[in-house]
């Protein structure tokens, strides 16, 4: 067992901070609870692209850093610590790139991910459709077979950046007679910009234009633009969400948040007294770190066991299930800790730490839905990680 | 014992129910909270003419003399619609202190007019520390020749921006306790007095109101010199329980949108109703809002009898604070990404359950004054 | 609406109280939490008959007092805060008498109706079979038509109180072959002094011989014995645990112990102040009281609404799953605020009110499975109370 | 980063639990703490030759010089099966302030004799007053011609009864800080030392020993004078960890138990396990085990890198004292009227889970710990 991290580890951690203290100086961006994903910036992944830290664990073939998942963790860190914007590449880096080469032909492999990794292209992800929400094995959208084609049509929804991203990766329904719904899905990359897509957003609680609805309507798309294997893209999804639900980003979603008020608490007074010699609030707070440590180690234990070659199996599930539920406790006892001041948003005179923490309680709605809710995730641990039946 | 409503109180209810749905649907609260003034000038009379302002004021001011516990059933129909505007601020905390402390003078000066519609009163109470306890009063009224002066900051204020009159809660003399503290009613427009808009989570209408040497006569005051707080003690459970009451109100419309999708959403080949997870969200939803209930109105009968009503008060806001906000974030996670949408109407509810659990005290602030009454 | 109560009632109250006074004085018992039911007295119970304080809800005609449930709820509330021996009349009185009212033939009423007013008889209920837990349709002990006999053979379990009952209420199954397996249930009264009945004790966790296993064997039961419908017993069933839902015991178990702590923490000083001084202790005890003051709302409006004539339909479930959380989480807190003191169990040197708290502790973990688990109510709740569909 | 064992300390693991499951059932268990005495002679001493009880102590006392982290993996399969008797007393409690705070004759007296099983040793450090605080210590040390005299009551003292030396911890200068107390290696058949057992909600052993002008010499003190408490503070990290590490395994223990009754035990005509409320109890007693699991061995590799482990130590007891608790009140829920029976095992875990919550301080207490070391 060990709980540090090596010199090389540090240094790297070191490199990330300095960098982004640099960017920060330069107000490249601001620290913002939530900032990172929604912060859009070509520029910013360039320069990460740059350090060598889009496609870190990659295989070199792929122009990878052939990095750990560890190192990736410590980069990860850092970023949202920062809350770094690094929306243009988050989900390609994450997830599409990963997904390509599992998946992926050569020519996919040898065209995409040198874009992804340059920044050159970004990816939003295209998976829940209306009815088909924590039900992904009832997505409907079709994809028809048409010379060498695939004719598009459909409409997904909670598209988070597709009104930014270049292309879209989908799950869609390549054969609609197959007798096991989940056995006729396939995944498809589609050019936003192609006739026939249309991109609708939706405007999100806290006001803010973060997902939206994409409607394809006899849309073409090449076949070589099918990833993998046809009507096989559930088994390859179901596989591709170990890596989604593993990250730091489950747990530090707000984390500017926690950092802005415990130093709030210890210099704001009331009645003459620090704000943080109050009980309640020293319980809370402890409380609260004693929670963040928790689920970092749960995101450092996913991390390392994939460094081993593992796959994590019911942990990811449940790193992800703890990590948003704790980000919701702490949006809200932030409010609380507040008082009256935790009710004042962003752009509001008098809002402490620029209304971050009204600001996060509504963004924490979605916190424990995005990407399996907690419900389907314990429902994961309980099956694949304790043997229990099948509901 | 009886936990039904007497025959014109459920006419109340349904009254103010079919006309708060009609008049003020969710389009019209979106768009109210988004505009600037916060409130429908038209919609404000036709309350005033279902003496809606003047129900528990008495006949000799044109009020209908209803109890307490009337205006609780009419703000719980106002809480289940998210009604935007000025009636908790002129009737609650403008009227009530009025009512309470005024002289015949000023009685007859402002009730009539808050009744008839025509005047909207707010208090200013809390400042930059953010407290309702004597101590978190620091806004100063120095004597001078004419009467007094007001200079300091209030912060919080509801709906400074459209009313008539300021209550202004200051202090007279010296001191951190409740002796010293004088109420203040302003006319808005006096010299001195500016007022910021603050942002909120539920989009309501607060602000900072400076006060820069704003000079205001002795006739300006409201209650005794010095012994302004026992007005806003006097008034003080019924403004918590009357908040309380929008809470039962929001919530039972939380619980109801969220049985409905349940019922209507379908995963996994049925209705998300089926699964006991689901079950059990809303099995702990109705459980709350019942709670809430049944507290929020043995608190408000209990001030209706004028009995000591502070415990009752206390314990209604302490769980209604956790009870609602709990109701709407289970509602949220039943309804999945749609309720994450403006275009959605639950957001409106889960705003404003955290806003009430913020405004007049928390569970904690409210718990302390229980164990406080509990002789602990 | 009203939430006082009239001078009758107060003046019942003040009746119960003060003969309750007189009886501890006398020793007649101690005030402990979980005792009322453990405590078997049939000279106390003979002592309420002659108050008229068993069977006061029921018609004149079978010897009651034509009380109203808030009557009951009164009588109710004083028993369990002095925890009052009621454990020999407090099934038949709030349960069997009942029963045989809506569903009990005329002979039955004439016979068994006064035995239990006059305490002369104590019935034990027997629904729960080791394979029939909150699945009760399962129940499996079978009575077969054998002449003017039905002959019973089979097990019930958790049996609260048959080592000391005169009878017990069974549900056993009249037809086998039944389709639905619901529809061939029936109700017996037996006699646990016949041939063929063994009763076993089961010692619980908290060292006490409260409930059994009772094994039938070739036990004849006249005919006459069967209560109400032959193969109707499941619906009589449900109907029945609406009361069995709906009292004051569900929130008072350990209602000893609420008032015990607050008293304690006044008194007791730890390094010079009072415990209740410490924030922590003050935060607690109000919210406890809140939760218990909101719990005695939901038993006295299910009251009300018998009273009122009508049947609480989610209410008494939702009134039982709120209660029983309540208690637990009062016993939890108690020994938490006790501290070491907390672990002492009753009859240890230094315990603090005989070892209440770390005793109930042990005694909570039933409160929220016995007549219904917790899910089980909930899940009625959801089907009742809010038309759910069925899952 | 690394969370797996090396391979020793999987051997480690491995012949502690199968020694264990097969010489420590729950059979036995249940006998034990029935038993007045409350553990089994025999057994001790098959502990003991396997090197248990010295583990960690040096070589030179016939030790294994084990890491601290070795320790924990051991007391986690203790706390597996529920293992009673005196071993944390004598090794934590007992044989770490000696080897922090002992003189070379102290160590040399003592070390070897615990290591070989032959002695039992104890810390008196609680009194009435439930405290594990300097300002908890009025237990007076007087100076006399002969050394010191030995006046109060201490409270909750484990396994004093057979003990054979008591370390107490003792105020030799007035006052209520940490400076003026003393540590006092005391034979427990001194004169005036007397014993009344306690009954625990969990079957261990404890007792309020009286001293009553119980004479010891000089040479008995542990440590230097009015300096004892800087042993207790750099050996209570370690005793707060170790009790986590015990609180693991029943935790681990209590999961399986409840898994593995889900997959059995049939209503509706199907396993309950799955019913989804039943998936999402399970799914949270493995979270709760897996935090107690990372959180602990996080503290107790900072212990074994002599790293300071006061916030670790504090947050590791803060999370276990909840989630043991929470993991045994789940697994009742589960298992329904069966694990409330005597005859069950699960209600073993229950009770350990609420004992060791209390003991060593609960959530509340520690979280006060690690909000100083966030310097709140």
């Amino acid at each position: 067992m060990d709980f540090s991290l090596t010199d090389e580890q540090n240094k790297l951690r070191q490199e990330v901070r300095d960098f982004l203290d640099q960017k920060l100086k330069s107000g490249a961006f601001q620290i913002t609870s939530n900032g990172w994903i929604e912060s859009f910036s070509q520029d910013f992944s360039r320069e990460m692209s740059r350090k060598g830290w889009i496609g870190m664990t990659w295989p070199k073939e792929f122009g990878g850093q052939e990095g750990t998942y560890l190192d990736r963790a410590i980069l990860m860190e850092e970023m949202l610590r920062y809350q770094a914007p690094i929306g243009y590449h988050f989900l390609s880096d994450r997830q599409v790139g990963p997904a390509i080469i599992h998946f992926g032909s050569k020519d996919q492999k040898e065209t995409i991910l040198p874009k992804i990794i340059n920044a050159e292209v970004s990816f939003a992800l295209g998976f829940s459709e209306p009815d088909a929400g924590s039900d992904l094995v009832s997505v409907r959208t079709s994809a028809t077979e048409e010379g060498d084609h695939y004719i598009i049509n459909g409409q997904k929804v909670w598209t988070t950046g597709a009104h930014r991203a270049d292309y879209i990766w989908t799950l869609v329904r390549t054969d609609p007679n197959a007798a096991k719904k989940h056995k006729g899905l396939s995944e498809f990359i589609i050019d936003l910009k192609s006739p026939g897509v249309t991109v609708r957003p939706i405007i999100n609680m806290a006001g803010v234009h973060s997902f939206n609805e994409v409607f394809f309507d006899n849309v073409k798309v090449p076949k070589e633009n099918m990833v993998g294997e046809k009507n096989r893209g559930f088994y390859q999804i179901m596989a591709q969400m170990d890596y989604e639900r593993a990250g730091l980003e489950r747990l530090m979603q707000n984390y500017p948040l926690f950092e802005y008020l415990v130093e709030y608490v210890k210099k704001e007074k009331r009645n003459g007294e620090p704000m943080c010699k109050d009980p309640k609030v020293r319980n809370t707070l402890a409380q609260l770190e004693i929670e963040y440590q928790i689920g970092r180690l749960f995101c450092y234990q996913v991390a390392w066991t994939l460094t081993q070659g593992r796959l994590p199996n019911y942990e990811a599930a449940l790193c992800k299930a703890y990590c948003t539920q704790f980000e919701k406790r702490l949006s809200d006892a932030a409010t609380r800790i507040l008082g009256l001041y935790g009710q004042l948003m962003p752009g509001s005179k008098w809002a402490p730490f620029q209304g971050d923490a009204a600001s996060s309680y509504l963004w924490s709605v979605s916190y424990t839905l995005q990407g399996g809710t907690v419900e389907v995730l314990k429902n994961i641990i309980a099956m694949r990680g304790l043997g229990l039946p099948l509901g | 014992m009886d936990f039904g409503l007497n025959e014109e109180q459920e006419i109340l209810k349904k009254t103010a129910h079919n006309f708060l749905t009609k008049e003020c649907p969710t389009s019209f609260v979106k768009e109210t909270i988004k505009d600037e003034k916060g409130y429908s000038p038209e919609l404000w009379q036709k309350m005033a003419e279902l003496g809606w302002m003047g129900l528990i004021f008495p006949e000799q001011y044109g009020g209908m003399e209803g109890s307490f516990l009337d205006l609780a059933i009419l703000l719980e129909e106002m809480g289940n619609v998210c009604l935007p505007g000025p009636f908790f601020s002129t009737v609650i905390l403008g009227g009530l202190p009025i009512l309470k402390g005024g002289s015949d003078k000023q009685k007859e000066d402002f009730l009539p007019s808050i009744v008839e519609g025509k005047s909207i009163i707010t208090l200013a109470i809390t400042e930059p520390c953010a407290k309702y306890t004597p101590n978190g009063i620091e806004v100063r009224a120095t004597k001078s020749d004419k009467g007094y002066i007001l200079e300091g900051t209030k912060l919080f204020v509801p709906d400074a921006h459209i009313a008539n009159h300021i209550i202004v809660v200051a202090r007279t003399t010296e001191g951190t306790g409740a002796d010293g503290i004088t109420l203040f009613i302003v006319d808005s427009k006096t010299t001195g007095i500016s007022c910021s808009p603050l942002l909120t989570i539920a989009g309501d209408k607060q602000f900072e109101v400076v006060f820069d040497k704003v000079s205001v006569s002795k006739d300006n005051i409201l209650g005794a010199i010095d012994n302004g707080w026992s007005v806003i003690e006097a008034i003080w459970p019924k403004v918590i329980v009357a908040k309380c009451a929008e809470m039962v109100g929001g919530a039972q419309k939380s619980l109801e949108m969220t049985v409905n999708y349940a019922k209507e959403r379908k995963q996994f080949g049925r209705p998300i109703g089926a699964l006991q997870a689901v079950q059990h969200y809303c099995a702990d939803m109705v459980s709350d809002v019942d709670a809430c209930r049944y507290i929020t109105y043995m608190a408000a009968w209990t001030i209706s009898k004028e009995l000591p009503a502070i415990k009752e008060a206390s314990m209604a806001k302490a769980w209604c604070s956790d009870a609602f906000k709990r109701v709407t974030a289970n509602g949220q996670q039943v309804h999945g990404a749609i309720g994450f949408t403006e275009e959605h109407d639950l957001h409106l509810y889960y705003k404003n359950a955290k806003s009430w659990e913020l405004l007049f005290g928390d569970r904690d602030v409210h718990c302390e004054i229980v164990a406080e009454q509990m002789g602990l």
